[in-house]
C-alpha cells in the first residue's frame, strides 16, 4: 500500500524541483516529469487492485499527527481508488498525448500539468471541506492557465470567462464554508455530515447548503450558467479540453458526490430539475452547432447534467445508495474515457466543422475509434453508459419518477441526433481533397488505450448487471470479435467464419428454444446464413462488414432465447447499432442511416421508459414474464414497448426512415433489412402479446388499433410503393406495407391470425429477400436503380427474370404459390375476428399490390432494352444460388403448404383455441377452406395442357426482333420513346392524389425542425459575451434559491 | 383413384359446355348491341368464326418466350377460375373442383391470367401493350375494392366463405337470394361488376373500336385465339360467380343459362348507354359510390357483431 | 438600459438571498467545536503562542502548501503566459521617465529595512500576528519599490529560482520529516519545541514559516517581474 | 458585529454589481475583488467572539481562560488562505488582461465575443 500522502508530495517535490532541474535538459525533465504522473498511476492502480481484489479496509491519512477534525485526513477507500485511477491514467496518457505542445510551452507547462494533476487527486481525497476548496483552486488555476498556454486570442478569451465564472463560484463555496463551520464548529465532511446539522431548517444553514451547492453546480457547468464552459472546449487545445471535460470535471463531480449527503431534501429535487435540464438543453443546443470542439463541449456539459440529475435522482428516489453508486460509476466512467478519447480524435483531426470529417474516412482505425467512443456516449452496449443508463431508468420508474424517465430519455434523443449525424459525416460526408488527418503513433496509442479501457469496463460493468443467461447475452459480442480476427482476409475465408461461428450459435441456441421462438430464431440465423452466401456476389468487402452482419444476426436470434428484459433490450440495442452502422456504408445513405439511428434509438427509448413503468407496479421485475402482471398500467406499458418495435416494422407514422434506408444501403444489405430485421419487430410485438394479450388504453382496446395501424400501412405503403422509379425504393415500400399485414395478423390475437402473421412472416423472408437479391444482381450488372434506364434483360438474364417473376407472383398472392396461403389465412381469420372493413382495405391494398409488381418485373425485364444493356451478362452465380434456394422453398410450401401449416399451428396451439382444423391436405377453417396440394396439381395440370395445345398450334411460330412492332403507323427505332416505364401509372396518380398527400414525412419534419429551432432560440444566451455569462450565474443562484427555498 | 378420374372427366365436360355457352352469349350480345344501335350486326355465330381465323393464320410471330407463355397463363387462369367455382347447384358434375378452395381463393385466382397475360404482352415491347395493363391493372384495382366488401358482407351474412354453402344457404325461392336479404351487397358487387366484366364504359384498356391499344396490341394467330377462347370460359367463370354469390345460384343448366345470361345482359345494357370513362375517372367513379355502399354494407354486419 | 434592468433584478435577488441568509445572524457567544479543542490544547501540543499560526502551519498545513502551490501555480501561469516568444523578443518597451531622484534614493533607502522587517514577520509568526505570508509579501514590496524606482532593474533570475525551489522543495522535506519523525506529513514536532514563547520555539513551525516567506517573497518578485513588462 | 456583517454582504453585492456593469475588464476584476474583500469581512465576523481578543496566548491571555476571551482562530487562518488564493487569481487574471489587450488592443469585455452560440 501507498500511503496517499506521496501523491502531493511526490507532485509538489517535483514541482517545486522542476526550474532547478531545467539546466539538464528537456529529456531530463520530461524523465522525472513523467516518471512523477507514473508514480501517480502505479499508486492508485495498487490502490484499485487493493480494494477491488484484496478487499483492504480504507486507507486514512491524517496529516500533522492529528485526528480530525483538528487536522485534515485523506481517504482512499474503494470509489477514491477508481476515480484515481481513471484520472491518473487519463494524466499520464494526456501528458503523452500532450507531449509537443508542452514541449513548445516549456518547462512551467509541465509543473501546470503536474499540479493539475495533484489538484484533482486531491479533489478526490481531501475529507475537509476548507481543504477541498483549496485543491478546488489549485485545479481551477492550473487548468486557466493551461487554457491560456498557447496565447491565442480564442483560447485567452475563454480562459477570462472560465476565471470569472470560477471566482464566483470559488466566493460562494468560502461563503458556503465559512457558514456551514459556524453551524457545525467544524470543516471536517464526515464530521459535518455525522452533526446532522444541515438537517436543520435555519435561514443560515439552508443558505449555508445554498452557496456550497451552488457553488459546485456552477463548477459542474449547470444551465444556464455554463457559457464559459462551452468557451473552453471550444477554444482549448483538445489535449487540454479532454483533461478538464473528463478530468477535472469528473474530480468536482466526485467532489459534490463526497458532499452531498450534506444536502436535504429540496436539494436532492433540485439536482435532479437542474441536471436533466441541462442534460436536455444542451443537447437541444448542440443540434445546431457545427464546431467540433464546441460540439463536444455542449455533448459534456450534458454529460455533467446527466451526472447530477443521476446523483440528485439517486437521493431523491431512493436512500439505497449502492444500487445509484453503479450507476453513477457506470455513467461517470463511460462519459469519462470516451469524451477524452473523442476530444484527442478532434486535436488528431484538426478539422473545425463537423463537415470536414470526411477527412476521416481515410483512416479506418480513426474512424473505428471514433464510432466506438461515438457509442459509448449513445449508451450503447456493451459499453458502461448502456448498464448505467439502464439501472437509472428502472430506479425512477420503481419510485414513479417519471418526469426525469421523460426527460433523461429525451436528452439521450437529442444527444443521438447530432453525434450521429457528425459520425455520418464523418462516414459518408463529401471527400475533400485537403489534408489528411496524420496521427502520430503515441496520439494513436492513448486514444486505442482509452477505447479498450472504454470497452473493458463495459464488460466489466455488464458482468456486474447480467445476473442469469450471461453468455447467451453476450454471445452476439463474442461472435463478433471473433470475426474481427478475419478481417483482412479474403471474403471467401470471412464468409466461411461467418458461417461457422453462425452455425455454432445456432446449435448452441438450439436446446434453448422451442415453439414460436424456435420459429423466429430460425429465421434469423437461417436467414442469415442464406444471406451471407448472398454476400460473396461482391468480391470485395471493406472491413468490418463481416462481424457487424453476424452481430446484426445474432442478436436478433438472442431476441427469441431472451428471458430478461436487459437481455432482450441490450440485444435489441446491439442490432439497432450493428445494422445502422451497415446502413451507413451505402455510398450515399447518411442521411438514411442517421434517420434510421434515430427512429429506432426513440424506439428502444421507448422501451426503455416501458420497462421503467413496469417496475412501478413490480418493483424489480426482471423478465420478460413480469409484464404479464402490468394490470391497469398494461395500456402504457403496452403502447410505449410497442413504439420499438413499431419503428422496427415501419408502421405507418414510424415508417419515415424505411425507403431511405432501404433504398441507400448496400444491395444485399437491403435485402437482409427487408428479409429478416424487420421480422425482428414482428418477434417482440408477439412478444408482447403472449405476455400482455390485448391491454386497453382507457375502454380501446390497444389491439385494434395495432389492426388499424398495421391495415393503414398495407394500404399507403402499398400506394406508394407503385410511384417509385427506383427499384429498391419500390421494393422497401412493398416490403413496408407487406409486414403492415404480419402487422394485422399479430393485433389479431387469435389463431388464425397468427397463423396468417406467421405464415406471411416465413413468405415474406422467402420473397422479399428474392426479390432484393434478384434485383441487387440486376444492379450488379447494369450499374443503376432506376428501372426506366432498364428495359429488355430478360433475354440477357433469364435466370434472374424467373426469380423476379416467383418472387411477385409470391408476394401478389396469386395462386397457386405460398403468397396466396397467407392471404387466405389472414382474410378468413378478418372475417371470422369481424374486422370487415380492415378486410376491406386490405385487400384494396393486396391489388394495388400488383401495380407495383407488374411495374417491377416489367419495366426492368420487358418491352425493350437499352443500347448499352444489350450486352449485359447475367447475374453472378453467387447471387443467383440463394435466390434459388428461396424459390425451391417457395415450391415446396406451395405444394405441402401443411408441412409448414401444422407445426405453425401447434406453435400457436398454446396460446389460442386452435380454430383450423384439417382434412387430408385441406386445411378448414371456421369459414372456408384451401387445399395448396390439389390447386398446385390442378394449376400445373391446366398449364401443361394448354401449353402443349399452344406448342402444337403455333409449330410455325416465328420470333421477331424488337422493334418489329407497329406503333402509330411507323415502326419505332429508339428504346427510350418505345419502352413505357417512367411515370408508369400517372393517370392513377392522378386519381389517387388526395392519398398521396405526404402529412406524416411533413410532420416529422416538422418537428425536427422545431427542435431545432427551439435550439437555436436558446443558444442565443450564450452571446459571446463574458459579463452575460457572469449575469447568467447569478440568474442561477436565484434559480437554485427558488427551487430549495420553499422547503 | 377413380374419383379423381370421374372428376377429370366431369371437369372436362363441364369446361366444353361452358365454353360453348361463352362463345354464344358473346355473339348473341354483338347481335344485340347491333341491333340496339341499329345496325343488323354479326351472326351470333361470329366468335367461332373468329376463333377459327385465329387459329388458322399462316403468319405467325412471336416475340419472346414470355410473350408465348403470356396466353397459356391467361387461359390456365380463365379455366382454373371456371374449375374453382360450382356451376350448377346440386349437380355432381358442374362441382369441378370447387372442393379445393373457397371464395378467397376463387378471387385470387381472377388474377393468375391477367398476371401472366400482362407478363406477355409486356414482352412485345409495344409501348400501347404496356399502356393498356396500366389502365386495365389500375382499373381493375379500384373495381375490386366494392367487390371484396360486397363479398365480405356476404361472407358476414352467411359466415362462411364456401361458394357452396353459400348457394345452398339461398335455396328455398327469391326472398333468400341475397339480393334480397343483403341488397347492399349486392348493389355494391353488381357496380363492382361492371367494372370486373371490362365492358363499356369501363374498358379504356381494351379501347375496342379503335386503334389497338391494349394487352392484345401484338398478339395474333393461335396466340389469339388462345385469349379469345379464354374470353369466352372466363366472362361465363365470372357471370356464375355473381349469380353463386348473389342470385340464389342455379339447380339446373337452364336455371343457370338464363340467371347468366340476364347479368350478363346487365352489363351490356350499361354499356349501350353509357360513354367510356378515362382511367382516372372510372377509379375515382369505383372509389366513390360503389365503394361507399360496400363501406356501408360492411358496416352493418360489424356493428351487429 | 435593458441590461442595466437586468443586472438591477439580479442585484435585489442576490440582496434578497443574502439578507434571507443573513437575516437572524448573531455572532457566536463562546467557542465550540474544533476552535475549542484548539484553543484549550494549540499551546501545549504545538508549542506556539499564536493559535492562528498553530492552525495554518500544523494542523490544516496541508492547506498552507496548498496555499503556496497556489501561488507557485499562479507564478508559474503569470510566467507561462507572459513568456517571450521569438518574435516577440525584439518588441521591447522603452520607460520614457526614469523615477524621480526623492523614489529612488527613498527607495534604496528603505527597501534592507523592509526586507528585514519581512523577516522578522515570518520569524516571529508563531509569537505574534504575522507569518511566512505576510512576511514574503513584505519582502515583495521591496521589490516592487525597487521596480518603481529602476524600472529596468533586473532581478537575477537564477539566484531567485534557485531560492524559490529549494525553500519550497525544503519545505516539502519538512513535511516528510513530521511524517517519518513525527505524528505526521507536516508535523512540527520533529524538532523540540523548545522554551514557550521563545523564538526557537514550536517545534519546525518558525522554520516552515521561513521557508513559506522565502518561497512566497520569490514568487511575488517573481510575478512583479513578469508583468512589469520587457524593460 | 453584525454591522461588519452588512459592510461585508453590501461589500459582496457592490462587487457583483460592478462585475455585471462594468465593460472594462481591470474594472470587471477590481470588482471581483472587492466580493471577495467582502466576503473575507464575512468571514472574520463569523469568527468573532463578543468581547474576544486576538488568538495569541500571550501574556495578556492567561491560557487557562482562552476559551473565554480570544475569538475564534480557524476563520482567521482560513481567510488567511482565501486571501492568498485571490491574490494569484488576481495576478493570472490581470495576465490574461495583458495578453488580451496585446491582441485586440481594447479592455471592453463586449469586444471579446468571437465564440458564442
Amino acid at each position: 500500500m501507498v500511503n496517499p500522502i506521496f501523491i502531493p508530495v511526490a507532485a509538489l517535490g517535483m514541482a517545486f524541483l522542476l526550474p532547478v532541474l531545467e539546466r539538464f535538459g528537456r529529456k531530463t525533465v520530461n524523465v522525472l516529469f513523467f516518471l512523477t504522473l507514473g508514480f501517480f498511476t502505479a499508486a492508485s492502480l495498487i490502490w484499485l487492485n487493493d480494494f477491488f481484489m484484496a478487499n483492504s479496509p480504507v486507507l486514512r491519512v491524517f496529516t500533522a499527527g492529528f485526528k480530525p477534525p483538528l487536522s485534515i485526513n485523506l481517504q482512499v477507500g474503494s470509489q477514491e481508488a477508481m476515480l484515481l485511477a481513471a484520472i491518473n491514467v487519463l494524466s499520464l496518457a494526456g501528458a503523452f498525448y500532450l507531449l509537443p505542445h508542452l514541449n513548445v510551452t516549456g518547462l512551467k507547462a509541465r509543473v501546470l500539468f503536474l499540479l493539475f494533476t495533484l489538484g484533482m487527486n486531491g479533489l478526490v481525497m481531501t475529507r475537509d471541506i476548507f481543504n477541498l476548496f483549496v485543491f478546488l483552486e489549485i485545479t481551477s488555476i492550473a487548468s486557466y492557465a493551461l487554457i491560456g498556454m498557447d496565447v491565442r486570442l480564442k483560447s485567452l478569451t475563454a480562459g477570462f470567462k472560465y476565471m470569472i465564472a470560477g471566482s464566483l463560484a470559488s466566493i460562494f463555496l468560502l461563503f458556503g464554508i465559512i457558514l456551514l463551520y459556524q453551524a457545525s464548529g467544524t470543516l471536517n465532511i464526515d464530521g459535518m455530515i455525522a452533526s446532522g446539522v444541515t438537517l436543520n431548517d435555519s435561514p443560515l444553514i439552508q443558505g449555508a447548503a445554498f452557496m456550497l451547492f451552488l457553488s459546485l453546480f456552477i463548477e459542474m457547468k449547470q444551465f444556464p450558467a455554463n457559457g464559459w464552459a462551452l468557451d473552453v472546449y471550444q477554444a482549448a487545445h483538445p489535449g487540454i479540453s479532454a483533461m478538464i471535460s473528463a478530468g477535472s470535471s469528473g474530480a468536482i463531480f466526485f467532489a459534490l458526490y463526497k458532499i452531498f449527503p450534506l444536502a436535504g431534501e429540496n436539494w436532492y429535487l433540485a439536482a435532479a430539475i437542474t441536471g436533466s435540464t441541462t442534460f436536455v438543453i444542451s443537447n437541444l443546443i448542440a443540434l445546431r452547432q457545427r464546431q467540433v470542439t464546441r460540439l463536444l463541449g455542449y455533448s459534456s456539459v450534458g454529460q455533467m447534467g446527466l451526472l447530477l440529475a443521476a446523483l440528485g435522482f439517486g437521493f431523491y428516489v431512493n436512500r439505497g445508495r449502492d444500487n445509484y453508486a453503479f450507476i453513477l460509476a457506470a455513467l461517470f466512467f463511460n462519459h469519462f474515457f470516451a469524451k477524452a478519447g473523442l476530444y484527442w480524435i478532434a486535436g488528431i483531426v484538426k478539422k473545425e466543422r463537423i463537415e470536414e470529417w470526411s477527412a476521416l474516412r481515410r483512416n479506418p482505425v480513426l474512424l473505428f475509434l471514433t464510432g466506438l467512443f461515438i457509442l459509448a456516449l449513445l449508451g450503447a452496449p456493451p459499453f458502461a453508459g448502456f448498464w448505467g443508463k439502464w439501472a437509472l431508468i428502472m430506479n425512477l420508474g420503481r419510485e414513479d419518477t417519471f418526469w426525469g424517465v421523460a426527460l433523461l430519455l429525451f436528452g439521450s434523443l437529442l444527444e443521438a441526433a447530432f453525434l450521429l449525424r457528425w459520425f455520418g459525416l464523418a462516414m459518408r460526408g463529401a471527400t475533400h481533397d485537403d489534408i489528411q488527418p496524420s496521427p502520430a503513433v503515441r496520439e494513436i496509442f492513448v486514444t486505442g488505450l482509452f477505447a479498450l479501457i472504454s470497452l473493458t469496463l463495459g464488460a466489466r460493468f455488464g458482468y456486474m448487471r447480467l445476473t442469469a443467461d450471461l453468455w447467451t447475452y453476450v454471445f452476439p459480442l463474442i461472435l463478433a470479435a471473433i470475426l474481427f480476427l478475419f478481417e483482412g482476409f479474403s471474403v471467401y475465408l470471412r464468409v466461411m467464419a461467418s458461417l461457422v461461428v453462425m452455425l455454432f450459435f445456432g446449435f448452441y441456441l438450439y436446446p434453448l428454444e422451442q415453439g414460436l421462438a424456435f420459429y423466429f430464431s430460425l429465421i434469423f440465423i437461417g436467414g442469415g446464413l442464406l444471406m451471407l452466401l448472398a454476400t460473396l456476389y461482391q468480391p470485395r468487402r471493406s472491413a468490418g462488414y463481416y462481424p457487424l452482419l453476424v452481430l446484426m444476426f445474432s442478436s436478433m436470434a438472442v431476441l427469441t432465447a431472451s428471458k430478461t428484459q436487459l437481455g432482450f433490450f441490450m440485444n435489441w440495442e446491439l442490432m439497432t447499432f450493428s445494422s445502422y452502422l451497415l446502413i451507413i456504408r451505402g455510398k450515399k445513405s447518411r442521411k438514411a442511416a442517421w434517420l434510421y439511428a434515430l427512429f429506432s434509438l426513440g424506439g428502444a427509448l421507448a422501451m426503455l421508459a416501458g420497462f421503467s413503468v413496469l417496475q412501478l407496479i413490480r418493483p424489480g421485475a426482471e423478465l420478460l414474464a413480469d409484464l404479464a402482471y402490468a394490470g391497469e398500467y398494461g395500456g402504457v406499458i403496452f403502447t410505449l414497448i410497442s413504439m420499438a418495435f413499431l419503428v422496427k416494422v415501419a408502421a405507418l407514422g414510424w415508417h419515415i426512415w424505411a425507403p431511405d434506408a432501404y433504398a441507400e444501403a448496400e444491395d444485399d444489405l437491403t435485402a437482409m433489412l427487408s428479409a429478416i430485421l424487420s421480422k425482428a419487430g414482428i418477434w417482440g410485438l408477439l412478444l408482447l402479446a403472449v405476455f400482455m394479450g390485448a391491454p386497453l388504453w382507457h375502454s380501446l382496446s390497444l389491439n385494434t388499433v395495432l389492426g388499424w395501424l398495421g391495415t393503414l400501412t398495407a394500404f399507403f405503403a402499398t400506394l406508394y410503393a407503385i410511384f417509385q422509379e427506383d427499384a429498391k425504393r419500390l421494393l422497401a415500400w412493398s416490403s413496408i406495407g407487406q409486414v403492415g399485414y404480419i402487422v394485422m395478423g399479430v393485433a389479431m390475437m387469435s389463431h388464425l391470425g397468427w397463423l396468417a402473421a406467421l405464415w406471411h412472416t416465413l413468405n415474406h423472408f422467402l420473397f422479399k429477400g428474392l426479390l432484393f437479391l434478384a434485383i441487387a444482381g440486376v444492379i450488379h450488372r447494369t450499374g443503376t436503380r432506376n428501372m426506366y434506364e432498364m428495359g429488355g434483360l430478360i433475354k440477357r438474364m433469364p435466370f434472374t427474370f424467373f426469380s423476379v417473376m416467383i418472387g411477385i407472383i409470391a408476394l401478389s398472392g396469386v395462386p397457386p404459390l405460398t403468397g396466396f396461403g397467407g392471404k387466405w389465412l389472414l382474410y378468413e381469420a378478418l372475417i371470422e375476428k369481424g374486422w370487415y372493413l380492415q378486410a376491406g382495405v386490405a385487400f384494396f391494398a393486396s391489388t394495388i399490390a400488383f401495380l407495383y409488381c407488374y411495374r417491377l418485373i416489367h419495366a426492368i425485364f420487358l418491352g425493350i432494352p437499352k443500347p448499352d444493356q444489350l450486352q449485359v451478362r447475367e447475374a453472378p452465380f453467387r447471387i443467383l444460388f440463394p435466390q434459388y434456394i428461396l424459390i425451391a422453398f417457395i415450391f415446396v410450401f406451395s405444394l405441402k403448404p401443411a408441412w409448414l401449416l401444422k407445426p405453425l399451428s401447434a406453435m400457436v396451439a398454446p396460446y389460442f383455441t386452435p380454430t383450423l382444423g384439417w382434412q387430408g391436405d385441406t386445411a378448414v377453417s371456421s369459414l372456408g377452406y384451401w387445399n395448396g396440394t390439389v390447386m398446385m396439381i390442378l394449376v400445373v395440370f391446366i398449364f401443361a395442357l394448354v401449353l402443349l395445345n399452344l406448342l402444337w398450334m403455333s409449330r410455325g411460330s416465328k420470333k421477331v426482333k424488337p422493334f418489329n412492332i407497329v406503333y402509330a403507323a411507323e415502326k419505332p427505332d429508339r428504346p427510350q420513346t418505345t419502352h413505357y416505364a417512367w411515370h408508369f401509372f400517372t393517370p392513377y396518380q392522378r386519381a389517387m392524389r388526395p392519398l398521396l398527400k405526404p402529412l406524416i414525412r411533413h410532420f416529422w419534419q416538422g418537428v425536427g425542425e422545431w427542435t431545432a429551432t427551439g435550439g437555436s432560440v436558446l443558444r442565443r444566451i450564450y452571446n459571446g459575451n463574458g459579463q452575460s455569462y457572469a449575469m447568467l450565474i447569478l440568474l442561477l443562484a436565484i434559480i437554485l434559491f427558488a427551487l430549495t427555498a420553499g422547503a | 383413384m377413380d374419383g379423381i378420374v370421374l372428376k377429370v372427366v366431369y371437369a372436362i365436360l363441364s369446361l366444353i359446355l361452358i365454353f360453348n355457352y361463352g362463345m354464344l352469349v358473346i355473339g348473341v350480345t354483338a347481335k344485340i348491341v347491333a341491333r340496339a344501335h341499329g345496325r343488323i350486326g354479326p351472326p351470333f355465330y361470329q366468335p367461332y368464326i373468329d376463333l377459327l381465323k385465329s387459329i388458322s393464320m399462316r403468319t405467325s410471330v412471336h416475340h419472346g418466350v414470355m410473350f408465348w407463355l403470356g396466353p397459356v397463363f391467361r387461359l390456365t387462369g380463365g379455366i382454373g377460375l371456371y374449375m374453382l367455382i360450382p356451376a350448377v347447384y346440386g349437380s355432381e358434375w358442374l362441382q369441378n373442383f370447387s372442393f379445393s378452395g373457397d371464395l378467397i381463393l376463387v378471387i385470387y385466382f381472377i388474377f393468375f391470367g391477367m398476371l401472366g397475360m400482362a407478363l406477355g404482352a409486356g414482352e412485345s415491347g409495344h409501348p400501347f401493350s404496356a399502356m393498356g395493363i396500366m389502365r386495365g391493372l389500375a382499373h381493375t384495382t379500384a373495381s375490386e375494392v366494392p367487390f371484396a366488401l360486397a363479398i365480405i358482407a356476404v361472407a358476414a351474412q352467411y359466415h362462411t366463405l364456401s361458394i357452396s354453402d353459400i348457394v345452398a344457404a339461398q335455396q328455398g325461392g327469391i326472398g333468400h337470394w341475397t339480393l334480397m336479404t343483403n341488397p347492399l351487397a349486392t348493389l355494391a358487387g353488381m357496380l363492382a361488376y361492371l367494372g370486373m366484366m371490362m365492358h363499356s364504359p369501363f374498358d379504356l384498356h381494351m379501347a375496342p373500336q379503335e386503334i389497338p391499344v391494349g394487352p392484345v396490341t401484338e398478339y395474333n394467330s393461335s396466340y389469339l385465339a388462345l385469349m379469345q377462347s379464354n374470353r369466352s370460359i372466363f366472362a361465363s367463370a365470372k357471370l356464375i360467380l355473381f349469380m353463386n354469390l348473389f342470385f340464389g345460384g342455379a339447380t339446373s343448366i337452364p336455371e343457370m343459362v338464363v340467371k347468366t345470361f340476364l347479368i350478363f345482359f346487365f352489363c351490356v345494357f350499361v354499356g349501350v348507354v353509357f360513354p367510356r370513362f378515362r382511367v382516372e375517372q372510372s377509379v375515382r367513379w369505383f372509389l366513390k359510390l360503389p365503394t361507399m355502399i360496400g363501406v356501408l354494407a360492411v358496416v352493418i354486419y360489424t356493428v351487429h357483431g | 438600459m435593458v441590461r442595466k434592468t437586468i443586472a438591477l433584478a439580479l442585484m435585489s435577488g442576490l440582496a434578497f438571498i443574502l439578507a434571507f441568509i443573513l437575516g437572524d445572524w448573531s455572532p457566536m457567544e463562546r467557542l465550540s467545536g474544533v476552535a475549542y479543542d484548539y484553543v484549550t490544547r494549540g499551546a501545549a501540543d504545538l508549542g506556539a503562542m499564536n493559535l492562528v499560526t498553530a492552525i495554518v502551519v500544523t494542523y490544516r498545513g496541508l492547506d498552507t502548501l496548498g496555499e503556496v502551490t497556489v501561488l507557485f501555480l499562479a507564478a508559474s501561469g503569470v510566467a507561462v503566459l507572459l513568456r517571450r516568444k521569438r518574435d516577440e523578443a525584439a518588441a521591447t518597451v522603452k520607460i520614457k521617465r526614469a523615477a524621480s531622484e526623492i523614489v529612488t534614493t527613498g527607495a534604496s533607502l528603505l527597501s534592507p529595512f523592509i526586507v528585514m522587517f519581512g523577516a522578522y514577520i515570518f520569524l516571529n509568526g508563531h509569537l505574534s500576528p504575522g507569518g511566512g505570508f505576510q512576511g514574503g509579501a513584505v519582502i515583495a514590496s521591496a521589490v516592487l519599490l525597487l521596480f518603481l524606482a529602476h524600472p529596468d532593474y533586473k532581478l537575477r533570475h537564477n539566484v531567485l529560482n534557485i531560492i524559490e525551489s529549494f525553500s519550497g522543495f525544503t519545505y516539502v522535506l519538512v513535511g516528510l520529516l513530521g511524517l517519518f519523525l513525527a505524528g505526521g506529513f507536516l508535523d512540527n514536532r520533529f524538532l523540540p519545541l523548545g522554551t514557550y514563547g521563545t523564538i526557537l520555539s514550536a517545534g519546525a513551525i518558525p522554520l516552515i514559516y521561513t521557508l513559506i516567506g522565502l518561497k512566497v517573497g520569490t514568487e511575488l518578485a517573481g510575478i512583479l517581474e513578469n508583468m512589469k513588462g520587457r524593460a | 458585529m453584525k454591522l461588519v456583517m452588512v459592510l461585508g454582504a453590501a461589500l459582496m453585492l457592490i462587487g457583483f454589481w460592478g462585475l455585471i456593469t462594468r465593460r472594462n475588464m481591470i474594472k470587471m476584476i477590481l470588482s471581483l475583488a472587492i466580493a471577495e474583500t467582502g466576503l473575507q469581512l464575512i468571514m472574520i465576523a463569523v469568527g468573532y467572539i463578543n468581547g474576544g481578543t486576538a488568538p495569541i496566548l500571550d501574556s495578556a491571555v492567561d491560557k487557562l481562560s482562552a476559551v473565554q476571551q480570544v475569538v475564534d482562530p480557524v476563520p482567521q487562518a482560513l481567510v488567511l488562505t482565501a486571501i492568498v488564493i485571490g491574490v494569484a487569481v488576481n495576478a493570472l487574471m490581470l495576465t490574461f488582461i495583458i495578453r488580451l489587450y496585446q491582441k485586440k488592443h481594447s479592455l471592453n469585455i463586449s469586444d471579446y465575443k468571437d465564440m458564442k452560440w
